[in-house]
Protein backbone atom coordinates (compact mmCIF):
# COMPACT_ATOMS: atom_id res chain seq x y z
CA UNK A 1 0.00 0.00 0.00
CA UNK A 2 1.09 3.41 -0.87
CA UNK A 3 1.80 5.41 1.96
CA UNK A 4 -0.72 8.60 3.45
CA UNK A 5 1.04 11.81 3.60
CA UNK A 6 -1.53 13.73 6.80
CA UNK A 7 -1.59 17.46 6.20
CA UNK A 8 -2.57 19.35 9.30
CA UNK A 9 -5.23 22.22 8.70
CA UNK A 10 -5.11 24.78 11.54
CA UNK A 11 -4.73 27.95 9.27
CA UNK A 12 -4.62 29.96 5.89
CA UNK A 13 -1.12 29.10 4.92
CA UNK A 14 -1.76 25.65 5.42
CA UNK A 15 -4.33 25.54 3.20
CA UNK A 16 -1.90 26.19 0.65
CA UNK A 17 0.73 23.80 1.95
CA UNK A 18 -2.16 21.16 1.60
CA UNK A 19 -3.14 22.06 -2.22
CA UNK A 20 0.30 22.57 -3.07
CA UNK A 21 1.29 18.32 -1.83
CA UNK A 22 -1.83 17.36 -3.36
CA UNK A 23 -0.64 18.81 -6.52
CA UNK A 24 2.78 16.67 -6.04
CA UNK A 25 1.54 13.88 -4.79
CA UNK A 26 -1.43 13.80 -8.00
CA UNK A 27 2.04 14.53 -10.46
CA UNK A 28 3.77 11.85 -9.01
CA UNK A 29 0.52 9.23 -9.71
CA UNK A 30 0.54 9.84 -13.25
CA UNK A 31 -2.14 12.69 -13.46
CA UNK A 32 -1.90 15.48 -15.98
CA UNK A 33 -1.43 18.92 -15.49
CA UNK A 34 -5.21 19.61 -15.70
CA UNK A 35 -6.35 16.80 -13.65
CA UNK A 36 -3.48 18.24 -10.72
CA UNK A 37 -5.43 21.65 -10.96
CA UNK A 38 -8.72 20.04 -10.21
CA UNK A 39 -7.32 18.14 -7.61
CA UNK A 40 -5.72 21.23 -6.23
CA UNK A 41 -8.78 23.46 -6.10
CA UNK A 42 -10.86 20.39 -5.01
CA UNK A 43 -8.33 20.67 -1.88
CA UNK A 44 -8.30 23.87 -1.30
CA UNK A 45 -12.23 23.98 -1.25
CA UNK A 46 -12.64 21.27 1.75
CA UNK A 47 -9.33 22.67 3.55
CA UNK A 48 -10.50 26.18 3.62
CA UNK A 49 -14.37 24.99 5.06
CA UNK A 50 -12.22 23.49 7.85
CA UNK A 51 -10.54 26.67 8.95
CA UNK A 52 -13.82 28.41 8.48
CA UNK A 53 -16.02 26.38 9.87
CA UNK A 54 -14.29 24.02 12.14
CA UNK A 55 -11.35 25.69 12.79
CA UNK A 56 -8.80 22.21 12.75
CA UNK A 57 -9.12 19.50 10.72
CA UNK A 58 -6.62 17.35 8.66
CA UNK A 59 -6.34 16.60 5.02
CA UNK A 60 -5.21 13.00 4.50
CA UNK A 61 -3.47 12.31 0.66
CA UNK A 62 -3.03 8.55 -0.67
CA UNK A 63 -2.05 7.38 -3.96
CA UNK A 64 -4.21 4.37 -4.95
CA UNK A 65 -4.92 1.74 -7.50
CA UNK A 66 -8.46 -0.21 -8.88
CA UNK A 67 -7.32 -3.02 -11.60
CA UNK A 68 -4.63 -1.18 -13.57
CA UNK A 69 -5.97 2.20 -13.29
CA UNK A 70 -4.17 4.73 -10.56
CA UNK A 71 -6.09 7.23 -8.61
CA UNK A 72 -5.69 9.68 -5.51
CA UNK A 73 -7.64 9.68 -2.47
CA UNK A 74 -8.25 12.80 -0.98
CA UNK A 75 -10.38 12.60 3.21
CA UNK A 76 -10.77 16.13 4.91
CA UNK A 77 -11.89 15.79 7.96
CA UNK A 78 -12.39 17.75 10.96
CA UNK A 79 -14.00 17.33 14.79
CA UNK A 80 -16.16 20.90 14.15
CA UNK A 81 -19.46 21.30 14.40
CA UNK A 82 -20.56 19.31 12.07
CA UNK A 83 -23.33 20.36 9.60
CA UNK A 84 -27.15 19.45 10.05
CA UNK A 85 -28.60 19.46 6.48
CA UNK A 86 -26.46 17.91 4.11
CA UNK A 87 -28.76 17.83 1.50
CA UNK A 88 -29.09 21.90 1.67
CA UNK A 89 -25.11 22.02 2.09
CA UNK A 90 -24.30 19.97 -1.48
CA UNK A 91 -26.61 22.78 -3.30
CA UNK A 92 -25.25 25.08 -5.04
CA UNK A 93 -25.51 28.30 -3.53
CA UNK A 94 -25.78 27.30 0.20
CA UNK A 95 -23.76 29.06 2.71
CA UNK A 96 -24.02 29.76 6.10
CA UNK A 97 -20.59 32.01 5.61
CA UNK A 98 -20.32 34.81 3.26
CA UNK A 99 -18.63 32.43 0.69
CA UNK A 100 -20.57 31.74 -2.89
CA UNK A 101 -21.69 28.21 -1.72
CA UNK A 102 -20.03 26.50 -4.35
CA UNK A 103 -17.35 24.59 -2.22
CA UNK A 104 -19.22 21.15 -1.47
CA UNK A 105 -21.09 20.74 -4.80
CA UNK A 106 -18.32 22.34 -7.15
CA UNK A 107 -15.79 19.54 -5.32
CA UNK A 108 -17.94 17.21 -6.41
CA UNK A 109 -18.30 18.50 -10.06
CA UNK A 110 -14.43 18.46 -10.22
CA UNK A 111 -13.99 14.68 -8.50
CA UNK A 112 -14.95 11.40 -9.63
CA UNK A 113 -15.62 10.12 -6.48
CA UNK A 114 -17.05 12.39 -3.38
CA UNK A 115 -19.05 11.10 -0.47
CA UNK A 116 -19.63 13.38 2.82
CA UNK A 117 -20.59 12.23 6.27
CA UNK A 118 -21.09 14.44 9.25
CA UNK A 119 -22.57 14.49 12.66
CA UNK A 120 -23.35 17.67 14.31
CA UNK A 121 -21.65 18.12 17.37
CA UNK A 122 -18.93 15.46 15.72
CA UNK A 123 -17.26 16.99 12.98
CA UNK A 124 -17.40 16.23 9.32
CA UNK A 125 -15.56 13.91 6.63
CA UNK A 126 -15.38 14.08 3.19
CA UNK A 127 -13.40 11.73 0.99
CA UNK A 128 -12.96 11.98 -2.35
CA UNK A 129 -11.58 10.04 -5.42
CA UNK A 130 -10.02 10.81 -8.49
CA UNK A 131 -9.35 8.85 -11.36
CA UNK A 132 -5.92 9.31 -13.91
CA UNK A 133 -7.06 9.01 -17.57
CA UNK A 134 -5.03 6.37 -18.80
CA UNK B 1 4.00 37.01 -0.20
CA UNK B 2 2.95 40.27 -0.44
CA UNK B 3 1.65 41.22 -4.06
CA UNK B 4 3.73 44.22 -5.57
CA UNK B 5 1.42 46.54 -7.04
CA UNK B 6 3.08 48.79 -9.63
CA UNK B 7 2.37 52.41 -11.35
CA UNK B 8 2.15 52.31 -14.91
CA UNK B 9 1.26 56.14 -15.99
CA UNK B 10 -2.63 56.17 -15.24
CA UNK B 11 -2.69 52.27 -14.12
CA UNK B 12 -2.17 49.80 -11.59
CA UNK B 13 -0.47 46.47 -12.19
CA UNK B 14 -0.77 43.81 -9.49
CA UNK B 15 1.12 41.00 -10.31
CA UNK B 16 0.79 37.86 -8.20
CA UNK B 17 4.09 36.05 -8.09
CA UNK B 18 2.49 32.48 -6.21
CA UNK B 19 -0.40 31.01 -4.71
CA UNK B 20 -1.91 33.36 -2.31
CA UNK B 21 -3.07 32.87 1.07
CA UNK B 22 -6.98 34.10 1.91
CA UNK B 23 -5.08 36.93 3.97
CA UNK B 24 -2.76 37.85 1.11
CA UNK B 25 -5.75 38.25 -1.36
CA UNK B 26 -7.62 40.38 1.02
CA UNK B 27 -4.44 42.63 1.76
CA UNK B 28 -4.48 42.76 -1.93
CA UNK B 29 -7.63 43.98 -2.19
CA UNK B 30 -7.36 46.94 0.05
CA UNK B 31 -4.35 47.81 -1.15
CA UNK B 32 -5.55 48.31 -4.49
CA UNK B 33 -9.15 49.77 -3.67
CA UNK B 34 -6.48 52.43 -1.63
CA UNK B 35 -4.11 53.41 -4.23
CA UNK B 36 -6.67 53.65 -7.12
CA UNK B 37 -7.67 56.62 -5.51
CA UNK B 38 -4.59 57.64 -3.87
CA UNK B 39 -2.64 58.09 -7.81
CA UNK B 40 -5.95 59.13 -8.88
CA UNK B 41 -6.01 55.58 -11.43
CA UNK B 42 -7.86 55.22 -14.60
CA UNK B 43 -7.59 51.49 -14.46
CA UNK B 44 -6.53 48.13 -12.46
CA UNK B 45 -4.58 45.08 -13.83
CA UNK B 46 -3.99 42.09 -11.65
CA UNK B 47 -2.14 39.42 -13.32
CA UNK B 48 -2.78 36.25 -12.46
CA UNK B 49 -0.80 34.68 -14.40
CA UNK B 50 1.59 32.91 -11.98
CA UNK B 51 -1.63 31.53 -9.65
CA UNK B 52 -1.53 28.08 -9.19
CA UNK B 53 -5.61 27.39 -8.38
CA UNK B 54 -8.45 30.04 -8.17
CA UNK B 55 -10.95 28.47 -5.89
CA UNK B 56 -13.64 30.10 -4.55
CA UNK B 57 -11.94 32.24 -2.37
CA UNK B 58 -9.89 33.98 -4.93
CA UNK B 59 -12.19 34.14 -7.54
CA UNK B 60 -15.07 36.14 -5.05
CA UNK B 61 -12.16 38.40 -4.12
CA UNK B 62 -11.13 39.31 -7.36
CA UNK B 63 -14.40 39.92 -8.20
CA UNK B 64 -15.15 42.09 -5.10
CA UNK B 65 -12.38 43.85 -6.50
CA UNK B 66 -13.11 44.71 -9.62
CA UNK B 67 -16.85 45.81 -8.13
CA UNK B 68 -14.75 48.25 -5.28
CA UNK B 69 -12.39 49.67 -8.08
CA UNK B 70 -15.29 49.80 -10.11
CA UNK B 71 -17.10 52.20 -7.24
CA UNK B 72 -14.35 54.01 -7.13
CA UNK B 73 -14.79 55.30 -10.60
CA UNK B 74 -11.51 53.15 -12.40
CA UNK B 75 -11.94 49.63 -14.71
CA UNK B 76 -10.50 46.13 -13.58
CA UNK B 77 -9.40 43.43 -16.01
CA UNK B 78 -8.20 40.35 -14.81
CA UNK B 79 -5.12 38.80 -17.12
CA UNK B 80 -3.45 35.51 -17.51
CA UNK B 81 -6.23 32.60 -16.42
CA UNK B 82 -4.37 29.73 -17.52
CA UNK B 83 -6.12 26.60 -19.28
CA UNK B 84 -6.24 24.62 -16.72
CA UNK B 85 -6.85 27.01 -14.11
CA UNK B 86 -9.81 28.15 -16.19
CA UNK B 87 -11.25 24.63 -16.74
CA UNK B 88 -10.90 23.77 -13.14
CA UNK B 89 -13.24 27.44 -12.01
CA UNK B 90 -16.13 26.20 -14.41
CA UNK B 91 -16.26 22.98 -13.16
CA UNK B 92 -16.26 24.68 -9.75
CA UNK B 93 -18.87 27.06 -10.86
CA UNK B 94 -16.96 30.44 -11.07
CA UNK B 95 -17.69 32.33 -13.74
CA UNK B 96 -16.01 35.74 -12.62
CA UNK B 97 -19.48 36.85 -14.28
CA UNK B 98 -19.58 41.03 -14.78
CA UNK B 99 -15.88 40.89 -14.56
CA UNK B 100 -13.71 41.68 -17.43
CA UNK B 101 -11.03 39.32 -18.66
CA UNK B 102 -8.24 39.41 -21.13
CA UNK B 103 -5.31 36.94 -22.21
CA UNK B 104 -2.12 38.59 -21.30
CA UNK B 105 -0.95 42.00 -20.09
CA UNK B 106 -0.56 43.06 -23.54
CA UNK B 107 -4.25 42.37 -24.33
CA UNK B 108 -5.26 43.73 -20.62
CA UNK B 109 -3.83 46.87 -21.49
CA UNK B 110 -5.19 47.45 -24.65
CA UNK B 111 -8.78 46.98 -22.80
CA UNK B 112 -8.37 49.38 -20.65
CA UNK B 113 -6.57 51.89 -23.23
CA UNK B 114 -9.76 51.46 -24.63
CA UNK B 115 -12.05 51.71 -21.86
CA UNK B 116 -11.02 54.91 -20.47
CA UNK B 117 -10.89 56.43 -23.57
CA UNK B 118 -14.68 55.55 -24.11
CA UNK B 119 -15.21 56.55 -20.23
CA UNK B 120 -13.30 59.95 -20.76
CA UNK B 121 -15.57 60.45 -24.08
CA UNK B 122 -18.57 59.74 -22.23
CA UNK B 123 -19.44 56.03 -23.22
CA UNK B 124 -20.71 53.13 -21.49
CA UNK C 1 -14.30 11.52 -34.42
CA UNK C 2 -11.95 14.51 -34.24
CA UNK C 3 -13.63 18.40 -34.60
CA UNK C 4 -11.78 20.27 -36.96
CA UNK C 5 -10.50 23.49 -35.55
CA UNK C 6 -10.00 26.57 -37.95
CA UNK C 7 -8.40 29.59 -37.86
CA UNK C 8 -10.14 32.74 -39.56
CA UNK C 9 -7.97 35.89 -38.88
CA UNK C 10 -8.63 36.79 -35.18
CA UNK C 11 -11.50 34.09 -34.76
CA UNK C 12 -11.45 30.50 -34.38
CA UNK C 13 -14.01 27.93 -35.71
CA UNK C 14 -15.13 24.54 -34.61
CA UNK C 15 -17.29 22.91 -36.70
CA UNK C 16 -18.96 19.97 -35.48
CA UNK C 17 -19.37 17.41 -38.59
CA UNK C 18 -21.74 14.66 -36.90
CA UNK C 19 -22.82 13.10 -33.64
CA UNK C 20 -20.40 13.12 -31.29
CA UNK C 21 -19.44 11.16 -28.15
CA UNK C 22 -19.27 12.47 -24.73
CA UNK C 23 -15.15 11.96 -25.28
CA UNK C 24 -15.11 13.96 -28.43
CA UNK C 25 -17.01 16.52 -26.97
CA UNK C 26 -14.11 17.15 -23.99
CA UNK C 27 -11.40 16.76 -26.34
CA UNK C 28 -13.58 19.80 -28.25
CA UNK C 29 -13.03 21.67 -25.05
CA UNK C 30 -9.67 20.98 -24.10
CA UNK C 31 -8.64 22.07 -28.18
CA UNK C 32 -10.35 25.22 -27.86
CA UNK C 33 -9.46 26.43 -24.32
CA UNK C 34 -5.72 25.57 -25.15
CA UNK C 35 -5.58 27.52 -28.72
CA UNK C 36 -7.68 30.82 -28.27
CA UNK C 37 -4.51 31.31 -26.25
CA UNK C 38 -2.08 29.87 -28.91
CA UNK C 39 -3.36 31.67 -31.87
CA UNK C 40 -4.50 34.86 -29.41
CA UNK C 41 -7.99 34.37 -30.89
CA UNK C 42 -10.33 37.15 -29.93
CA UNK C 43 -13.85 34.83 -30.70
CA UNK C 44 -14.95 31.18 -30.85
CA UNK C 45 -17.62 29.68 -33.23
CA UNK C 46 -18.95 26.36 -32.46
CA UNK C 47 -21.12 25.51 -35.65
CA UNK C 48 -23.58 22.90 -34.07
CA UNK C 49 -25.50 22.45 -37.37
CA UNK C 50 -24.90 19.18 -38.28
CA UNK C 51 -25.77 18.19 -34.53
CA UNK C 52 -28.12 15.20 -34.39
CA UNK C 53 -29.14 15.87 -30.74
CA UNK C 54 -28.03 18.50 -27.81
CA UNK C 55 -28.73 16.48 -25.04
CA UNK C 56 -27.82 17.51 -20.94
CA UNK C 57 -23.78 16.84 -21.58
CA UNK C 58 -23.61 18.31 -24.69
CA UNK C 59 -24.94 20.93 -23.56
CA UNK C 60 -23.23 21.68 -20.55
CA UNK C 61 -20.11 20.73 -22.35
CA UNK C 62 -20.56 23.88 -25.01
CA UNK C 63 -21.92 26.21 -22.08
CA UNK C 64 -18.25 25.11 -19.95
CA UNK C 65 -16.86 26.15 -23.49
CA UNK C 66 -18.01 29.39 -23.56
CA UNK C 67 -17.24 30.22 -19.32
CA UNK C 68 -13.80 28.63 -19.99
CA UNK C 69 -13.39 31.21 -23.31
CA UNK C 70 -14.19 33.95 -21.22
CA UNK C 71 -11.91 33.44 -18.61
CA UNK C 72 -8.91 33.41 -21.25
CA UNK C 73 -10.41 36.91 -22.58
CA UNK C 74 -12.60 36.00 -25.56
CA UNK C 75 -16.00 35.48 -26.96
CA UNK C 76 -17.68 32.58 -27.72
CA UNK C 77 -20.80 32.12 -30.06
CA UNK C 78 -22.84 28.53 -30.49
CA UNK C 79 -24.57 28.82 -34.01
CA UNK C 80 -26.53 26.55 -35.80
CA UNK C 81 -28.67 25.13 -33.60
CA UNK C 82 -31.73 23.67 -35.21
CA UNK C 83 -35.55 23.81 -35.16
CA UNK C 84 -35.93 20.18 -33.87
CA UNK C 85 -33.02 20.01 -31.76
CA UNK C 86 -33.88 23.56 -30.44
CA UNK C 87 -37.36 22.40 -29.58
CA UNK C 88 -36.17 19.21 -27.60
CA UNK C 89 -33.50 21.05 -26.15
CA UNK C 90 -35.76 23.46 -24.28
CA UNK C 91 -38.81 20.44 -23.44
CA UNK C 92 -35.77 18.79 -21.70
CA UNK C 93 -34.82 21.71 -19.78
CA UNK C 94 -31.62 23.06 -21.41
CA UNK C 95 -31.71 26.69 -22.09
CA UNK C 96 -27.68 27.55 -22.67
CA UNK C 97 -27.78 30.39 -20.30
CA UNK C 98 -25.54 33.26 -20.66
CA UNK C 99 -23.96 31.71 -23.52
CA UNK C 100 -24.67 33.43 -26.81
CA UNK C 101 -26.10 31.79 -30.27
CA UNK C 102 -26.33 33.00 -33.53
CA UNK C 103 -28.81 31.54 -36.23
CA UNK C 104 -25.95 30.16 -38.42
CA UNK C 105 -22.02 31.00 -39.25
CA UNK C 106 -22.89 33.93 -40.78
CA UNK C 107 -24.62 35.90 -38.17
CA UNK C 108 -21.81 34.11 -36.06
CA UNK C 109 -19.05 36.64 -37.23
CA UNK C 110 -21.31 39.28 -37.49
CA UNK C 111 -21.72 38.80 -33.94
CA UNK C 112 -18.20 38.51 -32.78
CA UNK C 113 -17.13 41.77 -35.16
CA UNK C 114 -19.62 43.40 -32.75
CA UNK C 115 -18.46 41.58 -29.27
CA UNK C 116 -15.35 42.25 -29.68
CA UNK C 117 -15.63 46.26 -31.33
CA UNK C 118 -17.71 46.72 -28.12
CA UNK C 119 -15.26 44.60 -25.52
CA UNK C 120 -12.32 46.87 -27.23
CA UNK C 121 -14.11 49.65 -26.75
CA UNK C 122 -15.44 49.05 -23.35
CA UNK C 123 -18.61 48.05 -23.09
CA UNK C 124 -19.39 44.49 -21.60
CA UNK D 1 -45.92 -8.01 -33.17
CA UNK D 2 -42.87 -5.66 -33.79
CA UNK D 3 -39.53 -7.31 -33.60
CA UNK D 4 -37.41 -5.93 -30.86
CA UNK D 5 -34.02 -3.84 -31.00
CA UNK D 6 -31.45 -4.48 -27.89
CA UNK D 7 -29.07 -2.04 -28.01
CA UNK D 8 -26.18 -3.16 -25.45
CA UNK D 9 -24.62 0.22 -23.30
CA UNK D 10 -21.46 -0.45 -22.48
CA UNK D 11 -19.55 3.26 -23.77
CA UNK D 12 -19.87 6.56 -24.73
CA UNK D 13 -19.93 5.49 -28.06
CA UNK D 14 -22.97 3.04 -27.58
CA UNK D 15 -24.86 6.16 -26.41
CA UNK D 16 -24.64 7.56 -29.91
CA UNK D 17 -25.70 4.33 -31.06
CA UNK D 18 -28.72 4.02 -29.01
CA UNK D 19 -29.97 7.19 -30.01
CA UNK D 20 -29.21 6.89 -34.13
CA UNK D 21 -31.25 3.60 -33.67
CA UNK D 22 -33.74 4.91 -32.14
CA UNK D 23 -34.43 7.55 -34.28
CA UNK D 24 -34.59 5.14 -37.42
CA UNK D 25 -36.99 3.16 -35.98
CA UNK D 26 -38.88 5.95 -34.85
CA UNK D 27 -38.64 7.24 -38.68
CA UNK D 28 -39.91 4.00 -39.83
CA UNK D 29 -42.47 3.69 -37.11
CA UNK D 30 -43.75 6.84 -38.24
CA UNK D 31 -42.91 10.23 -36.36
CA UNK D 32 -42.33 13.23 -38.10
CA UNK D 33 -38.71 14.72 -37.77
CA UNK D 34 -39.08 16.93 -34.53
CA UNK D 35 -40.45 13.63 -32.88
CA UNK D 36 -37.64 12.01 -34.04
CA UNK D 37 -35.07 14.13 -32.53
CA UNK D 38 -37.38 13.84 -28.99
CA UNK D 39 -36.52 10.41 -29.06
CA UNK D 40 -33.40 10.18 -29.79
CA UNK D 41 -32.45 13.07 -27.12
CA UNK D 42 -34.52 10.75 -24.50
CA UNK D 43 -32.68 8.24 -24.99
CA UNK D 44 -29.23 9.83 -24.79
CA UNK D 45 -30.43 10.71 -21.94
CA UNK D 46 -31.10 7.71 -20.17
CA UNK D 47 -27.99 5.81 -22.09
CA UNK D 48 -25.83 8.12 -20.66
CA UNK D 49 -27.40 7.44 -17.17
CA UNK D 50 -26.49 3.59 -17.51
CA UNK D 51 -22.88 4.50 -18.51
CA UNK D 52 -22.11 6.79 -16.08
CA UNK D 53 -23.98 5.19 -12.69
CA UNK D 54 -24.59 1.39 -13.50
CA UNK D 55 -21.24 1.14 -16.04
CA UNK D 56 -23.01 -1.18 -18.19
CA UNK D 57 -26.93 -2.54 -19.43
CA UNK D 58 -29.11 -2.14 -22.14
CA UNK D 59 -31.90 -0.02 -24.55
CA UNK D 60 -34.74 -1.66 -25.99
CA UNK D 61 -36.29 -0.23 -28.65
CA UNK D 62 -40.25 -1.71 -29.97
CA UNK D 63 -42.29 -0.05 -31.88
CA UNK D 64 -45.88 -0.19 -30.52
CA UNK D 65 -49.83 0.29 -31.72
CA UNK D 66 -52.77 1.11 -29.84
CA UNK D 67 -55.85 0.98 -31.94
CA UNK D 68 -54.79 2.57 -34.82
CA UNK D 69 -51.90 4.87 -33.42
CA UNK D 70 -48.83 4.27 -33.77
CA UNK D 71 -45.50 4.34 -30.92
CA UNK D 72 -42.58 3.70 -29.60
CA UNK D 73 -41.58 1.74 -27.19
CA UNK D 74 -38.63 2.13 -25.09
CA UNK D 75 -37.03 0.91 -21.91
CA UNK D 76 -33.57 1.55 -20.94
CA UNK D 77 -32.82 -1.21 -17.98
CA UNK D 78 -29.16 -1.76 -15.90
CA UNK D 79 -28.35 -4.29 -12.83
CA UNK D 80 -26.50 -1.37 -11.38
CA UNK D 81 -26.62 0.15 -8.23
CA UNK D 82 -30.35 1.34 -8.21
CA UNK D 83 -31.47 4.89 -7.00
CA UNK D 84 -32.01 4.73 -3.60
CA UNK D 85 -34.84 7.73 -3.68
CA UNK D 86 -36.59 8.39 -6.69
CA UNK D 87 -38.59 11.16 -5.85
CA UNK D 88 -35.35 13.29 -5.49
CA UNK D 89 -33.96 11.54 -8.63
CA UNK D 90 -36.94 13.03 -10.54
CA UNK D 91 -36.07 16.51 -9.17
CA UNK D 92 -35.12 19.15 -11.75
CA UNK D 93 -31.63 19.67 -10.45
CA UNK D 94 -31.02 16.95 -8.64
CA UNK D 95 -27.59 15.18 -9.10
CA UNK D 96 -25.42 13.07 -7.53
CA UNK D 97 -22.98 12.99 -10.03
CA UNK D 98 -21.62 16.26 -12.26
CA UNK D 99 -24.72 16.64 -14.11
CA UNK D 100 -27.27 19.39 -14.61
CA UNK D 101 -29.63 16.98 -12.98
CA UNK D 102 -32.32 17.01 -16.20
CA UNK D 103 -31.71 13.85 -17.69
CA UNK D 104 -34.32 12.31 -15.64
CA UNK D 105 -37.53 14.68 -15.11
CA UNK D 106 -35.90 16.30 -18.60
CA UNK D 107 -36.80 12.78 -20.43
CA UNK D 108 -40.39 12.78 -18.50
CA UNK D 109 -41.35 15.73 -19.94
CA UNK D 110 -39.68 14.23 -23.58
CA UNK D 111 -42.36 11.52 -23.60
CA UNK D 112 -45.79 10.52 -23.42
CA UNK D 113 -45.33 8.15 -20.63
CA UNK D 114 -42.60 7.10 -18.34
CA UNK D 115 -42.12 5.21 -15.87
CA UNK D 116 -39.11 4.70 -13.55
CA UNK D 117 -38.17 1.53 -10.88
CA UNK D 118 -35.44 1.34 -9.02
CA UNK D 119 -34.27 -1.33 -6.72
CA UNK D 120 -31.26 -0.68 -4.27
CA UNK D 121 -28.64 -2.69 -5.41
CA UNK D 122 -30.65 -4.60 -8.01
CA UNK D 123 -30.53 -2.18 -10.78
CA UNK D 124 -32.83 0.57 -12.84
CA UNK D 125 -35.67 0.08 -14.88
CA UNK D 126 -36.86 3.34 -16.97
CA UNK D 127 -39.92 2.24 -19.61
CA UNK D 128 -41.32 4.98 -21.75
CA UNK D 129 -43.70 5.42 -24.63
CA UNK D 130 -44.20 8.06 -26.92
CA UNK D 131 -47.29 8.09 -29.99
CA UNK D 132 -46.73 9.33 -33.44
CA UNK D 133 -49.45 12.73 -34.07
CA UNK D 134 -51.91 10.94 -36.55
N1 LIG E 1 -16.12 21.16 7.51
C1 LIG E 1 -17.31 21.76 7.75
N2 LIG E 1 -17.80 21.84 9.02
C2 LIG E 1 -19.00 22.44 9.26
N3 LIG E 1 -19.77 23.00 8.31
C3 LIG E 1 -19.33 22.95 7.03
C4 LIG E 1 -18.10 22.34 6.68
N4 LIG E 1 -17.95 22.44 5.33
C5 LIG E 1 -19.04 23.07 4.87
N5 LIG E 1 -19.88 23.38 5.88
C6 LIG E 1 -21.23 24.03 5.77
O1 LIG E 1 -21.72 23.83 4.46
C7 LIG E 1 -22.01 25.08 3.82
C8 LIG E 1 -21.74 25.01 2.33
O2 LIG E 1 -20.34 24.85 2.11
P1 LIG E 1 -19.71 25.24 0.70
O3 LIG E 1 -20.54 24.61 -0.37
O4 LIG E 1 -18.26 24.90 0.74
O5 LIG E 1 -19.93 26.81 0.58
P2 LIG E 1 -19.27 28.03 1.37
O6 LIG E 1 -18.02 27.52 2.02
O7 LIG E 1 -19.05 29.04 0.29
O8 LIG E 1 -20.31 28.47 2.36
C9 LIG E 1 -21.16 26.09 4.56
O9 LIG E 1 -21.69 27.40 4.46
C10 LIG E 1 -21.18 25.52 5.98
O10 LIG E 1 -22.38 25.89 6.63
N1 LIG F 1 -29.40 4.06 -14.22
C1 LIG F 1 -29.15 4.64 -13.04
N2 LIG F 1 -28.58 3.93 -12.02
C2 LIG F 1 -28.33 4.50 -10.83
N3 LIG F 1 -28.59 5.79 -10.54
C3 LIG F 1 -29.14 6.56 -11.50
C4 LIG F 1 -29.45 6.04 -12.79
N4 LIG F 1 -30.00 7.05 -13.53
C5 LIG F 1 -30.05 8.13 -12.73
N5 LIG F 1 -29.52 7.85 -11.50
C6 LIG F 1 -29.44 8.77 -10.33
O1 LIG F 1 -30.41 9.80 -10.48
C7 LIG F 1 -29.79 11.09 -10.46
C8 LIG F 1 -30.52 12.05 -11.38
O2 LIG F 1 -30.35 11.63 -12.73
P1 LIG F 1 -30.56 12.68 -13.91
O3 LIG F 1 -31.84 13.42 -13.68
O4 LIG F 1 -30.41 11.96 -15.20
O5 LIG F 1 -29.41 13.77 -13.71
P2 LIG F 1 -27.81 13.66 -13.89
O6 LIG F 1 -27.53 12.44 -14.73
O7 LIG F 1 -27.47 14.94 -14.56
O8 LIG F 1 -27.26 13.53 -12.50
C9 LIG F 1 -28.35 10.82 -10.86
O9 LIG F 1 -27.47 11.83 -10.40
C10 LIG F 1 -28.10 9.46 -10.22
O10 LIG F 1 -27.82 9.59 -8.85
Amino acid sequence: MEPEIAVPITSDADILTARQLGRQVAARTGFGEGDQTVIAAAISEVARNIVRYATRGEILLRPINHGSRRGLLVVARDQGPGIPDLTLAMQDGYSTGNGFGVGLPGTRRLMDEFEIASEPGRGTTVTMRKWARS
Amino acid sequence: MEVPILKLGAYLMASIQSALTDADLLHLRDALVDQVGRFRSRGVIVDVTALDVMDSFAARTLSDIAHMIRLRGADTVIVGIQPDVAMAMVQLGLRLEGVATALDLEEGLAFLARSTRERISGGA
